[in-house]
C-alpha cells in the first residue's frame, strides 16, 4: 500500500512496529511505533504522559513528511 | 479450409485501416474480412487455420467505455466461437496496449479461449494479461511487425492444433510467471557445481529461482510548508465506525473503507473500534486513536502546525491481506488522495 | 516452568502442565502464537514442521518463551511468514483426518525432541 | 584418504537358492535373507519381492533405499556404528552392486507416503525406477512403540543391504573408481590457485521419522561436523527420515551423494574441494542460530571461497537454508543453494515464502506441488491402501480408470534437494 501511494508522488510516512516488514513493503519514511496492539499509544503510561508521548510521535511523523530523503530513513 | 481452426483478430482503428487519431473514438465493429495484420496472419498458419474476421475498435473509445466495449466484444467472440483469439501487436502504444490487454484477459478468463497478443516489454498493458495470454515480445514500434507476426502466428498455430507451447526463449513470448516443472538433461548437483564455478570465475550465471524483486519507489519530495499542507490519515489496523458499516473483514481484507472525519476531533470509543483479527483489541478499543491518531493530527491542525487534516480517513486490515490486494488498495486510495490534492499521508500499521 | 506450549494436541495437553490448550485448528493455533509474539513473547520452536507431509497434520504444538521487554522483530517475521506459508498450502489442501491419532503421536514426539534440546538452559 | 569403489554392474535381478551375481544377474536367496533379518525378534514378518525397471509395479510406502555393498579392505563391513563396530569409513576398497537397490517398505504410522513406480509416467519422476530393486516389506510384532518400530525397520534395511552386498565379495569389479584426497593443507599446496570449496549438507534432525545418523550418532545431538568427502560415500551417513518423500535424502543418496560426486569431479581442475560440513536442522530457533553460526565459523576457519548448500525437507528448514546463505554471503563466501519449491498446482505462486536478497544462485529441484497422473499398476508391493494416503488432503485424486493424481511430493526422490534428480522449474 505504501509504495503505491508514494508512486503518485505523495510523500507517505509509515508508522509501524515491525520496521523490518515496513522496509520490505517499500516504505521510505518510517517511524517505529510502540507495540502491535497499540502502535501510537502506551496504556502502561499515565494518561497525561501517554498523550505527550503520542503527540511527540505523531509530530515526528509529520516532520518526516517535510524532510527531504534519498533512501529509506527511520525517524526515531 | 473448413477443417482448419478458427482465429478471430482484434486491431485498433489505425491497424484496422479506418484512420488515425481522428478515428480513435470509433465504436467496436466486426468485419468478416481480414484487415491489416490479420491479412498476412492467415498465410502464416501453414494452411491449417483461417482468420474468420476482424474486430476493430477505436483506442479512445475502448479506454473511455471499457465495460460497454468489453461486453460488446465478448459477445462477438462468443458468436464467432474462434479456437484462438489474436490481438495486436500493440508494440509500445499505451491505449492500444491496454485495450489488447483487457480484451485478451477477458477472452481468456471468461470465455476460456486461448489468446495471443504482442507487446513491447514496457507496454502498460502487459501486466494485465501476461499471466493468461501469450504475449509475444515485440519492438517498441510498428517497424517490428514483420518479426512479431510470425512468432504470434506460430503460437496461434500451436494453440489451434493443441500442441505444446515451448519455453519463452524458444517461442518468443514474455514469461507469464509460471513455474513449469520440467525434466532436464543435467542433474541438479551438476547444475549447482557449474553455477558455482561460473560464479567463482566472475562469469554470468543464471539462478533457477529468482528472488522476488521488490520494486523500489523513489521517496516522494518532502512537503515544503507543513502549515499549508493537507495530511491524510490511513491505517491498516482495522479501525472502523461502530457497527462496521462496510463490513471490512477482520483478516484477508478484500476491501478498504473511507469515512468522513471532518467534523470529529478524535476517533474515540465507542464510535470507532477495531475489526482487525490479528492482535489483542483491548487497547485499540479503549482508545482507537492509539492505532490511528486522528486526535493528535487535529490538535496539530488547530495549532497551525499543519494546514489541514484531509476530510476522509482510510482504513483496512493488514493481516493476511494478499500482496495483490494491498497493491490494489494502495493504487485506489492513492488515486483518490492525489485527485483530492493531499500533500502527505500518515499510514499506521499494527 | 519457563516455557509455554501452545497446542491443539490433546496428548500434549494431557502430558504437560505448562500448556495453553487451543481447541481449534492448526491455523488458529498459529494465530494465537502470533498474538503472543506480538506481546513480546519469543519463539522457542519454529512454527512449521520440516516436511510437507506434516503440513497435513491436524495438530501442532509450538513452544514459546517468557515475555520480554521488547518485541522480537525476527520472531514476529517468522510467525507471520509461517502463517502465510501454512495458509498457502492449506488453501488447496485439507488436514488428513483419517490418521489423526498418528499425527497426535508424532506431534508429541517432535515436541519432546524440541524440549530435550532446550534442557539445561536459562537465558 | 583413498577410497576405491569397485562397481559390479547389475543388469537383472531374481530370487533363487543362493545369493550371487553371475553375468550381471543378481540372485537373492530370500529364505536365508528372511531368516537373517528375523534374528531381530521384534520382526514378525518379512516379505521379499523384486521390481525391475519397466515392470508395471508400484512400491508404497517406501521407507528407505539402500545400495548393497561389501567392504573388501579398510574399515569394517556394513555401516560402522550401526550394523558394525565403529570404524573409519572412506578408506580401502568397497564393492558395490551397481544398479541394484534395497527398498524397504512398511507403515510406521498411518500417514506415510512415498511411491516408486517402475514404469511409465511415474518412472520419470523417481531415480529409483532405474534400479533393480529388492523390496523388503517389514512387519513388526505388536506393541512396539513408534521409536522402536522405526529403528527396527531402519536396521532391517541396512542389514538386508549388507546381506545382499556379500554377493560382490569375491568378484572382480567391472569398473573401479578412486576417490583420493590428502589433508586440506596438502591439497591446497597442490592447487594453490584453485578456489577452496566446501559442501554444506543440511540434514533433517528433528525427532521420530525426521532423523539422520552419522556413524550411528543421532545428528540432532551434534554440532555441525566436518567430514571427509569419502566418509559419506562409504556409508557413514544413514537416513532415518521417512516422511518427506520427494525431498528426503535416502541412505542410497547419501552413499552416492551427487553433490559430493560432482564437486569431486572438479577437484584439482576448477576447484579445491575441501570436504563436507554436516549440518543438523533443528526445530528450535536457538538450534538454528547455533548451527548456522557454527557453519559460518567452520567455513571461515577453513578459508573457503565458496560453498554449496543443500537442504532437506520443506517448511522450517527453509529458514536454516537462508540463514546459512546470508551468514556466508556476509562473510564474502559465495554460496550456491540447492532446494525445491512450492509454486502451487498451476505453478503460478511465488516459489518460496522466505526470501533473501543474498540468495542469488539457487538450483531448483522442481515444484513439489506439480501434479502427476499415475496409471494403475499391475502389481502393488507394500500396502495398496497407502495409495489413498497419497491422495490424502485433496479431492478428486482417484480417477475413474483407476489412475491416481498426486503431487510430486509423494514420489520418492522427485525433487531432490541434493540435486540427485533431473527435475527443475523454469519460468514459462
Amino acid at each position: 500500500m505504501v509504495k503505491e501511494i508514494e508512486r503518485y508522488g505523495i510523500p507517505i510516512v509509515h508508522m509501524a512496529t515491525i520496521t523490518t516488514i515496513s522496509e520490505s513493503v517499500g516504505a521510505n519514511r518510517i517511524v517505529p511505533t510502540v507495540a502491535i496492539p497499540h502502535p501510537v499509544g502506551n496504556p502502561s503510561l499515565k494518561s497525561e504522559d501517554e498523550k505527550i508521548m503520542r503527540k511527540a510521535m505523531v509530530k515526528r511523523a509529520v516532520d518526516a513528511l517535510a524532510t527531504e530523503i534519498s533512501e529509506v530513513t527511520h525517524f526515531e | 479450409m473448413s477443417d482448419g481452426f478458427k482465429v478471430l483478430y482484434y486491431v485498433n482503428q489505425f491497424f484496422g485501416q479506418i484512420g488515425g487519431e481522428d478515428k480513435a473514438g470509433m465504436k467496436p465493429e466486426f468485419h468478416s474480412e481480414k484487415i491489416g495484420p490479420a491479412l498476412g496472419f492467415e498465410q502464416l498458419l501453414k494452411g491449417e487455420g483461417q482468420v474468420v474476421g476482424t474486430i476493430i475498435c477505436g483506442d479512445n473509445y475502448f479506454n473511455e467505455n471499457k465495460e460497454e466495449s468489453l461486453e460488446y466484444i465478448l459477445n462477438l467472440v462468443k458468436q464467432e466461437a474462434p479456437d484462438v483469439f489474436v490481438a495486436g501487436p500493440a508494440f509500445n502504444a499505451g491505449r492500444y496496449g491496454v485495450a489488447c490487454a483487457e480484451i485478451s484477459r477477458a477472452v481468456a478468463e471468461e470465455l476460456n479461449i486461448p489468446v495471443v497478443t504482442g507487446m513491447y516489454i514496457e507496454n502498460p498493458g502487459l501486466d494485465t494479461c501476461k499471466q493468461v495470454a501469450y504475449v509475444v515480445s515485440t519492438s517498441d514500434n510498428a517497424g517490428g511487425m514483420r518479426k512479431a507476426l510470425p512468432a504470434m502466428a506460430n503460437i496461434a498455430y500451436k494453440l489451434g492444433k493443441g500442441l505444446e507451447i515451448g519455453s519463452p526463449e524458444e517461442e518468443g513470448y514474455i514469461a507469464r510467471g509460471m513455474r513449469k516443472t520440467i525434466i532436464v538433461e543435467k542433474r541438479g548437483s551438476l547444475r549447482a557445481v557449474e553455477m558455482l564455478i561460473k560464479r567463482l570465475k566472475g562469469e554470468e550465471f543464471e539462478t533457477e529461482m529468482p528472488m522476488p524483486v521488490f520494486d523500489v519507489v523513489e521517496p516522494a519530495l518532502a512537503i515544503k510548508d507543513l502549515s499549508k499542507a493537507t495530511i491524510a490519515l490511513c491505517t491498516s489496523g482495522g479501525i472502523v465506525p461502530a457497527g462496521n458499516p462496510d463490513r471490512i473483514q477482520s483478516a484477508s481484507a478484500q476491501k478498504w473503507g473511507k469515512y468522513d472525519v471532518s467534523g470529529r476531533d478524535a476517533l474515540n470509543a465507542p464510535d470507532f473500534y477495531t475489526t482487525h483479527g490479528g492482535y489483542d483489541p483491548v487497547y485499540a478499543n479503549e482508545i482507537p486513536d492509539r492505532v490511528a491518531p486522528l486526535d493528535i493530527l487535529k490538535e496539530l491542525q488547530k495549532e497551525g502546525y499543519i494546514g489541514n487534516v484531509y476530510e476522509f480517513f482510510y482504513t483496512t486490515t493488514g493481516t493476511g491481506t494478499s500482496v495483490s490486494n494491498a497493491v490494489k488498495f494502495g493504487t485506489e486510495i492513492g488515486k483518490e488522495l492525489k485527485e483530492a490534492g493531499v500533500d502527505g499521508v500518515i499510514l499506521t500499521s499494527t | 516452568m519457563k516455557h509455554l506450549i501452545i497446542t491443539n494436541n490433546p496428548l500434549v495437553a494431557e502430558k504437560y502442565e505448562n500448556v495453553l490448550w487451543t481447541d481449534g485448528s492448526v491455523e488458529k493455533t498459529l494465530i494465537i502464537v502470533r498474538d503472543f509474539i506480538h506481546q513480546g513473547y519469543e519463539l522457542v520452536s519454529h512454527p512449521l514442521a520440516a516436511s510437507l507431509r506434516m503440513l497435513f497434520s491436524p495438530y501442532r504444538s509450538i513452544i514459546i518463551d517468557k515475555k520480554k521487554e521488547k518485541l522480537n522483530f525476527e520472531h514476529a517475521q517468522i510467525i507471520e511468514d509461517s502463517i502465510i506459508k501454512y495458509k498457502k498450502h492449506m488453501d488447496l489442501r485439507k488436514t488428513d483426518e483419517k490418521t489423526r491419532d498418528d499425527y497426535k503421536k508424532i506431534d508429541l514426539l517432535l515436541l519432546e525432541a524440541a524440549l530435550s534440546e532446550e534442557q539445561g538452559k536459562w537465558y | 584418504m583413498r577410497l576405491e569403489i569397485g562397481r559390479i554392474n547389475i543388469t537383472d535381478i531374481q530370487l533363487g537358492n543362493e545369493t550371487s551375481v553371475q553375468n550381471g544377474v543378481l540372485t537373492v536367496d530370500a529364505t536365508s535373507l528372511i531368516a537373517k533379518l528375523k534374528e531381530d525378534d521384534r520382526i514378525k514378518d518379512i516379505k521379499i519381492d523384486i521390481a525391475k525397471p519397466g515392470d508395471k509395479v508400484r512400491i508404497i510406502p517406501v521407507k528407505d533405499v539402500i545400495e548393497p555393498r561389501v567392504k573388501i579392505s579398510g574399515g569394517n563391513n556394513g555401516f560402522p556404528g550401526v550394523t558394525a563396530k565403529p570404524a573409519q569409513c572412506g578408506e580401502g576398497r568397497t564393492h558395490v552392486l551397481y544398479g541394484a537397490a534395497i527398498v524397504t517398505v512398511g507403515d510406521i504410522v498411518g500417514f506415510q507416503e512415498g511411491v516408486i513406480d517402475m514404469w511409465g509416467e511415474g518412472a520419470k519422476w523417481t531415480p529409483f525406477s532405474q534400479t533393480y530393486n529388492l523390496t523388503v516389506d517389514i512387519n513388526v510384532i505388536d506393541g512396539l512403540d513408534p521409536h522402536t518400530h522405526e529403528e527396527t525397520v531402519r536396521l532391517a534395511g541396512l542389514r538386508a543391504a549388507e546381506f545382499v552386498g556379500q554377493a560382490g565379495k569375491d568378484l572382480t569389479p567391472d569398473e573401479v573408481l578412486t576417490y583420493e584426497m590428502d589433508s586440506i593443507f596438502e591439497e591446497t599446496n597442490k592447487y594453490p590457485n584453485l578456489p577452496k570449496v566446501l559442501y554444506a549438507e543440511m540434514m533433517i534432525t528433528q525427532g521420530l521419522l525426521h532423523d539422520t545418523y552419522i556413524y550411528g550418532v543421532n545428528a540432532q545431538t551434534i554440532l555441525p561436523a566436518l567430514l571427509h568427502a569419502n566418509e559419506e560415500l562409504d556409508g557413514a551417513v544413514i537416513s532415518g527420515n521417512c516422511v518427506a518423500a520427494c525431498d528426503k535424502i535416502t541412505t542410497y543418496q547419501h552413499q552416492n551423494n551427487s553433490a559430493i560426486l560432482d564437486l569431486y569431479a572438479q577437484h584439482g581442475k576448477e576447484i579445491n574441494f575441501m570436504g563436507c560440513i554436516m549440518i543438523p536442522e533443528h526445530t528450535t530457533l536457538s538450534g538454528k542460530m547455533r548451527a548456522s553460526d557454527y557453519t559460518r565459523k567452520l567455513v571461515k576457519m577453513l578459508g573457503a571461497d565458496a560453498v554449496v548448500v543443500s537442504e532437506e525437507g520443506y517448511g522450517n528448514p527453509d529458514s536454516d537454508l537462508l540463514i546459512i546463505c546470508k551468514k556466508c554471503e556476509h562473510e564474502g563466501v559465495k554460496t550456491v543453494l540447492i532446494t525445491d519449491e512450492c509454486a502451487g498446482r498451476d505453478g503460478m505462486s511465488q516459489p518460496l515464502a522466505d526470501t533473501a536478497a543474498e540468495a542469488v544462485a539457487v538450483v531448483s529441484g522442481g515444484n513439489v506441488s506439480h501434479v502427476v497422473t499415475l496409471p494403475p499398476a499391475d502389481k502393488v508391493i507394500g500396502n495398496a491402501e497407502a495409495i489413498a494416503v497419497l491422495a490424502g488432503g485433496w479431492e478428486g485424486a482417484l480417477l475413474e480408470d483407476g489412475s491416481l493424481q498426486c503431487e510430486l511430493n509423494a514420489v520418492i526422490g522427485a525433487t531432490s534437494e541434493i540435486g540427485y534428480h533431473n527435475v527443475t522449474c523454469r519460468a514459462y
